[in-house]
């Protein structure tokens, strides 16, 4: 078999057919047959799927399964834990919480709170309880159990956490709250530190959804399996490694939901993944790799949703590493990266290029003024570098193994070396990852990536530039910059009037002050892009996929087509 | 003991050729043979001169791609070249039954010897399995090993040579064949037991009125056991005749050659003996 | 006068079975001090070298065991950063608090004899993760994992078995070069690509077969013992039979595809010797058919490879097929050691491999038991 | 049919590997044989020479990316980085051909060395050695492949480091079987009585009449380490992301399967066609060393 494979005009592989003598036709012409056959067959199949409707006619039907594929599930649903993103949608899904936000429109909206007022000194909130609202056991919601939901996590020893609870609420609500109290079975007043009129919008995090007060004191650490909430959708049965099944809850406040039963697969292939959309054995999935949504929208029975773009994807540079201690060697780096090649080949298409440094076009106090801190120029970083002394010094940089990661890597790597810079790659396990990223003594340069649960500015910028955050301390060493800790000190207060304004203009000047200040006298964190979670539906529709473009589940009105 | 017999098997004019990737082997070129009912014939030889392939082709054995056997060998009014294999494999075991040289290999060394031997009682005798099972026992008795019931239950690795030659014979003559060609049986025996083997197997044979094609190149053996002899070399048979004739007084060079190749008891310590010429 | 060849020793082909081979010949066989039949058979089976090897089977666990257990703490990384990757500003203290409430922050020796003694009180610990006992979490992946496996091995051993005769049977015919080359093929193509192409043709192309799971996700099914077939008969429920052999035949297939083809060489390699054997002929002789020979006397001795190869291969699926169950998301044991692993869930992880070890170990013990069943040769000594 | 001359052949071979009888004549017969060593020997020639050729950079990038095959200067076109596919395919091959070669070496010369040994002394040295192989079996491959990436860094080394210590067992487990079968039979007391010490009877007497079986096992390794490339790389061992080797590109082009299947393809058929050819050119290794049937 000549080792020379063509192609014809549309890509196929073309094995020449040199058949000789008959055992030799016999056994090359599995080969031979195999790859011509199976190149086009490819092709052609991921166009146009055997199975699978028309989806542009969105006719709606009541009832029925819809399957939505996740990336893996641990068998406990406790909002008090982090477990996985699968488990995370589940929550949000069978669960709710005071306030829901808009993803679309940035807006924070009511939900079991029907209302809230701050008070003049902005240190306290008092929200007003929706009086209709049921649990899935049919008993009525009150204060008592979102004071009972809170404190269980704000309050140290509580007894009813599970042991791996890591209180994801005290991060989500900035450490603020002092203390919850239930002015009446209908109002509930919290009590602040500092003023923060964001606190209406961490109300919407995962961590704050509201349990009942009744299941924590019986149920406590073992709450994760048997969750009882107030969404749309109710726990039904469990298995870990496999799948999360939910029942339709017909007394839910927002309506009762369209579907029977909504169940959260686990699929950890990617292109296993993408097969099962296209033969509708999946019905959506927000857990799509980019390079096979290209294939999916070729698709004509599978929908791919134009979402907004609020995933940073960042280069963290480590300061306290000697090679990178040089704020102009920082800078240089910052230069160097191609950020269009990248948008354009690591996510095929899906990201845009950082316009407004670490927030995204679609977000509150967007400002394109800072394009100019991720510009691309080569020449200049390299005389960076040069006047830094730091020609051909190693450096290294971890990712992730999987998904996007290793494509960006590569492309990081070809920049950092067209500067004169020594790259090696090291690509880890997610496990070795976290290790030596949240590690300052492990790594010089770390790609990221930051999801904001809540689509409110100070998730992204206040979380990625504030030097007391996990990122300041452990992943780029900021906080321990002696020399620029007054500069530090006058982004931390940007950050932080900036979450106590309400006009969203002011805010904007602030994070933009912020930003500019950081780029230019600290530069540890270089943008790459804004990006999204591939959000693909066959056969279902009405997904809220604006949310589930940040992993946020609001499946209320979610309904299978005809 | 002489004298003319009905024979049993006439073998005329008999060729067998193998074709390997070295070019076509003439193992049997034309021989004639006769087996006389309860008589042994001895087949002598060196080693390669087409004696045992002249016995196994007697029991159709050597049927295959790229053999050749041409010639007609008559027994029981038929002729066995021509016979297809569903008749050959009725005869063989009932009428035709063979021997093999090296005992250490001609059993199944996974199945006890009590079961290989009433096997045979059961495809050929149609017997039942506890009939076959209990003859088999009988037989083990026959040929002279001791214990027979539990023996039957043993495998055959944990007999000596001699004792699984003597089952293999107790295989051959379980349903008393027409017809046994013993090839060398005893060759990769001791002598002591060597004696008794045979002994033991041509008296069975004689008890039944059985044929024997006895092949082998040990002209003792051929004195003491044969009442015919066939002298074969390079597929061909130069001389045959009643063996006290042949051996007593050999008119072949060959038959007389192969005589003087034995070492002598009496007679000069240090003489050498003279090689047998085997042409080219 | 007799060309008496250099005498052989007395048949003394003594056994050579695992236990150490005596190398003082075995005396002449003496018929007299050895039973016979059923009971002696039984007798020199559950005899010393059954009970040595058996208990090799725990030792083997342990030995492994420690190695994870040392192996799993030695990875960078540690379940706490991951359980606090998405907290925003942790503290040191919260961390370290929610490190000593996990038990990391003792040493690593006590860490070890706290699991082993936990392990003797039959306590496997549980997953810092959901918190779920890791035993609960076992019990649910090993039935997945023993069920794929079995499914597996009788169609590769089937479709192994019957090719490897066929193609010992049709020696050097083109039937047995396409067998050949078959199998070759069979175990050299990249495993997932046989994966993607089973998934492609009959999931998505011709869409006979599910490609996802173990059960459809229409259907609730609540465990009684784990294994689908039984629960379907306790729980008289037919309905579940039908989908889960429809879940379950890609990834069967997919690894009877990648491992047919050793069974299929070592067949016709064992039944080409064994059919070279002096006593075929003596079958012949008998008057046996051809077929009659292969089933009754070629078979039982070609069976030893066989068995060993495909024991081998039993063990290792049982193993849990790692890759195969990530790309079918079949919810196996050797899913849930690969999530343990990236997550650092040691208890999980430890827990999986003690099982995964013990059932390699077991598997391998009891083929080497039942080859020596088989030979007889192999019993004594 | 099953024919005499078939059933007469020596059921043990008597010659080993090292007997000058193993001629060319009798190794290269019939067509399968011609057509397995052409296919290594044309496999060897494009991965060596090929590079030499081929003047696009594997490594260098482009920010236009899956260009079809046959666009101008890129015979199979360019990958999801814009590189040249037919360059990686040349410069993949002798990462993985390394691989292969040196895992399989490697695990053939420790496990047989180690099943000689176990097989040879038996008693407690037999127990233990086969014991510390069923660990080695029995240890799931992923942990080791994770450990080595995360603990000593990815790169075809500790490739080679895993891949033997996944597969030197199953060396060790037929040496052994074998070797034990050799012991008991006449030639090895025979030499035993001349005076032979231990070491010259395993190297001389029992490592030829092995080797055969283990010259068998050798072909059908070095297929099962072309596929685990693949394996370990899907477990993230194959971590020279941008110089990478056959087994890593197969897995690095999976998720584009649907809509360039070549990324994965031409590799996975490289790798296959390798094994198979290695595979029948065991084989007729074999019959030429006289242990096999005709």
């Amino acid at each position: 078999m000549s080792t020379q494979i063509q192609r014809d005009e549309s890509g196929n592989i073309q094995v020449p057919g040199t058949m000789t003598r008959r055992g030799f036709m016999v056994n090359a012409g599995i080969l031979g047959l195999g790859a011509m056959a199976l190149g086009p067959f490819l092709t052609a199949c991921s166009r146009e799927a055997a199975t699978g409707t028309g989806a542009t006619a969105a006719a709606l039907r009541k009832g029925g399964t819809l399957t939505f594929a996740i990336d893996g599930t641990n068998g406990s649903l406790d909002p008090a834990a982090y477990t996985t993103l699968g488990d995370w949608l589940a929550v949000d899904t069978i669960c709710s919480g005071l306030t829901t936000a808009d993803f679309a429109t940035n807006e924070i909206q009511p939900s079991l709170a029907s209302g809230w007022t701050f008070s003049a000194d902005g240190l306290q909130l008092t929200l007003q309880l929706r009086e209709d609202v049921k649990f899935h056991d049919g008993t009525l919601l009150t204060s008592a159990d979102v004071v009972r939901t809170f404190n269980r996590q704000l309050v140290d020893g509580d007894a009813s956490l599970p042991t791996g609870a890591s209180r994801p609420l005290r991060g989500a609500t900035a450490r603020n709250i002092k203390a919850v109290e239930a002015v009446d079975p209908h109002t509930v007043r919290l009590t602040l530190g500092v003023p923060d009129l964001v606190l209406p919008g961490r109300l919407s995090h995962i961590s704050a959804r509201i349990l009942q007060a009744a299941q924590i004191d019986a149920v406590g650490a073992q709450l994760g399996t048997t969750l009882i909430g107030t969404g749309p959708y109710k726990l039904a049965s469990l298995a870990a490694q496999q799948s999360i099944t939910l029942e339709a809850f017909p007394d839910y406040f927002g309506g009762a939901p369209a579907l029977d039963r909504l169940v959260f697969q686990q699929v950890a292939d990617a292109s296993t993944l993408t097969a099962g959309l296209m033969s509708a054995q999946v019905n959506a999935s927000s857990f799509v790799s980019h390079s096979s949504a290209v294939s999916l929208k070729a698709n004509k029975a599978v929908t791919v949703y134009d979402v907004p773009r609020r995933v940073n994807v960042f280069v963290m540079m480590n300061v306290t590493r000697p090679v990178l201690a040089d704020l102009r060697v920082r800078k240089a780096i910052n230069l160097a990266i191609d950020r269009s090649q990248i948008c354009a080949n690591a996510f095929a298409g899906f990201a845009d290029e950082p316009k407004g440094y670490a927030l995204g076009a679609v977000s509150v106090g967007y400002d394109p003024s800072l394009a100019d801190l991720s510009s691309y120029d080569v020449s200049a970083a390299k005389a960076l570098i040069a006047e830094a002394g730091a020609t051909g010094a190693k450096v290294s940089l971890i990712a992730q193994n999987n998904n996007w990661y290793p494509r960006a890597a590569q492309i990081l790597e070809e920049n950092l070396k067209a500067i004169g810079l020594v790259p090696t790659i090291e690509l880890l396990d997610a496990g070795s990852f976290s290790g030596r990223f949240f590690d300052v003594g492990a790594h010089d340069l770390a790609l990221w990536e930051r999801n904001g649960y809540v689509p409110d500015p100070d998730e992204q910028v206040g979380n990625l530039l504030s030097s007391t955050g996990s990122y300041g301390s452990k992943g780029s060493g900021v906080a321990t910059l002696k020399d620029k800790a007054d500069v530090l000190a006058q982004i931390d207060g940007y950050l932080r009037s900036a979450c106590q304004t309400s006009d969203d203009a002011a805010r904007r000047d602030l994070y933009t002050k912020a930003q500019r200040l950081y780029a230019e006298q600290i530069m540890a964190l270089a943008m790459v892009c804004q990006t999204q979670n591939i959000v693909v539906s066959n056969g279902a529709s009405r997904l809220g996929e604006a949310s589930l473009a940040s992993q946020r589940a609001q499946l209320a009105q979610a309904a299978l087509t005809a | 003991m002489a004298g003319p017999r009905p024979s049993v098997v006439e073998v005329r004019d008999l060729h067998v050729d193998f074709a390997t990737d070295r070019g076509p082997v003439h193992a049997v070129r034309g021989i004639d043979l006769d087996l006389a009912v309860g008589q042994v014939h001895a087949l002598v030889g060196e080693s390669g001169s087409g004696k045992s392939v002249t016995g196994l082709t007697i029991m159709g054995l050597t049927r295959g791609p790229r053999t050749t056997v041409r010639g007609a060998i008559r027994y029981g009014g038929r002729d066995l070249v021509q016979a297809d294999e569903s008749w050959m494999r009725s005869l063989r075991g009932r009428e035709l039954a063979m021997v093999f040289q090296d005992p250490m290999t001609s059993l199944n060394p996974m199945h006890p010897v009590g079961r290989q031997i009433a096997e045979t009682l059961q495809v050929n005798a149609g017997r039942s399995r506890r009939v076959a099972r209990a003859d088999a026992v009988e037989l083990l008795d026959r040929v002279g090993i001791r214990e027979p019931a539990k023996a039957a239950a043993r495998y055959p690795h944990e007999f000596s040579g001699g004792m699984r030659q003597r089952v293999v014979i107790a295989i051959a003559l379980a349903c008393e064949p027409a017809v046994l060609v013993a090839d060398e049986p005893t060759t990769a025996l001791d002598v002591t037991v060597q004696a008794q083997v045979l002994d033991l197997m041509v008296g069975l044979a004689r008890a039944s009125d059985t044929a024997v094609l006895l092949v082998t190149h040990d002209l003792g053996v051929v004195a003491r056991y044969a009442e015919q002899v066939s002298v074969m070399r390079s597929g061909q048979i130069l001389e045959r005749g009643p063996a006290q004739a042949v051996l007593g007084d050999p008119q072949h060079d060959y038959t007389r050659a192969l005589l003087a190749a034995i070492p002598r008891l009496h007679g000069p310590r240090r003489r050498r003996l003279s090689p047998v010429a085997t042409p080219g | 006068m007799v060309t008496a060849r250099l005498p052989g020793t007395v048949a003394d082909a003594h056994s050579t079975a695992t236990a150490a081979p005596d190398p003082a010949p075995a005396p002449v066989w003496r018929p007299d001090d050895e039973p016979s039949g059923w009971r002696s058979w039984a007798g020199r089976v559950v005899h010393h070298p059954v009970v040595l090897r058996l208990a090799q089977v725990p030792v083997v666990a342990f030995v492994v065991t420690i190695i994870v257990f040392l192996v799993a703490h030695l990875l960078p990384g540690d379940p706490v950063t991951q359980l606090t990757a998405n907290v925003n500003g942790i503290t040191p203290e919260e961390v370290a608090q929610l490190t000593s409430q996990l038990g990391l922050d003792a040493g690593l020796a006590d860490q070890l004899r706290s699991y082993l003694v936990g392990l003797l009180h039959g306590q496997m610990g549980i997953s810092f993760y959901s918190g779920a006992s890791v035993s609960s979490m076992l019990a649910d992946a090993l039935p997945a994992t023993v069920e794929l496996a079995v499914a597996a091995v009788l169609l590769a051993g089937l479709l192994g078995i019957v090719t490897g005769i066929v193609a010992a049977r049709t020696q050097g015919t083109w039937v047995d070069h396409l067998i050949r080359g078959g199998a070759t093929i069979g175990f050299s193509v990249p495993w997932f690509v046989v994966a993607l192409v089973a998934i492609l043709v009959f999931g998505v192309w011709l869409g006979w077969l599910p490609i996802l799971g173990r059960l459809p996700t229409s259907l609730t099914y609540e465990p009684t013992t784990g294994f689908v077939l039984v629960d379907a008969v306790l729980q008289g429920r037919p309905d579940l039979i039908g989908p889960w052999l429809e879940h379950l035949a890609l990834p069967a297939l997919t690894l009877a595809v990648t491992s047919a083809g050793f069974i299929t060489r070592v067949t016709r390699t064992a039944f080409l010797d064994a059919q070279a054997q002096q006593w075929v002929r003596t079958a012949r002789m008998k008057g046996l058919t051809e077929s009659a020979i292969s089933v009754k006397h070629v078979l039982r001795n070609a069976s030893v490879p066989i068995l060993t190869i495909v024991g081998l291969m039993f063990g290792g699926l049982l193993g849990g097929a790692v890759v195969t169950e990530a790309v079918f998301s079949y919810p196996g044991v050797g899913s849930l050691l690969v999530e343990a692993v990236t997550r650092r869930d040691y208890f999980v992880l430890q827990g999986s491999a003690l099982v995964i070890a013990l059932m390699f170990t077991g598997v391998n013990a009891l083929v080497d038991l039942s080859v020596l069943a088989v030979d007889p040769r192999l019993r004594r000594g | 049919m099953t024919s005499l001359v078939a059933a007469a052949a020596p059921r043990r071979g008597t010659t080993g590997w090292l007997s000058a009888r193993w001629s060319a004549r009798r190794v290269l017969r019939g067509p399968v044989a011609w057509l397995a060593w052409g296919t290594l020997v044309a496999l060897s020639v494009l991965v060596l020479v090929g590079p030499l050729f081929v003047t696009a950079d594997p490594q260098a990038q482009d920010s236009v990316a899956l260009l079809p095959a046959g666009t101008a200067g890129h015979l199979l076109g360019t990958d999801d980085l814009g590189r040249d596919v037919l360059a990686r395919v040349l410069a993949g091959g002798r990462p993985f051909l390394v691989v292969c070669a040196a895992a399989t070496a490697a695990s053939a010369l420790i496990g047989t060395s180690l099943g000689l040994l176990a097989g040879f002394r038996g008693g407690w040295v037999d127990a233990v050695v086969m014991r510390a192989m069923d660990v080695l079996l029995a240890f799931p491959l992923v942990l080791v492949a994770i450990l080595m990436v995360a603990v000593l860094g990815g790169g075809t080394g500790n490739m080679i480091v895993a891949i033997t210590i996944s597969q030197a067992p199953t060396f060790a487990r037929l040496a052994r079987n074998l070797t034990v079968g050799e012991v008991s039979r006449d030639y090895v007391r025979a030499s035993r009585c001349l005076g032979h010490g231990s070491w010259h009877i395993a190297l001389r007497e029992v490592l030829p009449n092995v080797s055969g079986q283990v010259l068998v096992q050798t072909t059908s390794t070095l297929a099962v380490t072309a596929g685990l490339s693949s394996a370990l790389s899907y477990l993230g061992l194959g971590q020279d992301a941008s110089a990478p080797d056959w087994g890593y590109m197969v897995r690095a082009g999976q998720e584009l399967i649907f809509s360039n299947p070549g990324l994965s393809l031409i590799p996975a058929l490289l790798i296959t066609a390798f094994a198979v050819a290695a595979n029948f050119a065991g084989d007729d290794l074999r019959d030429a060393t006289d242990l096999g049937r005709l």
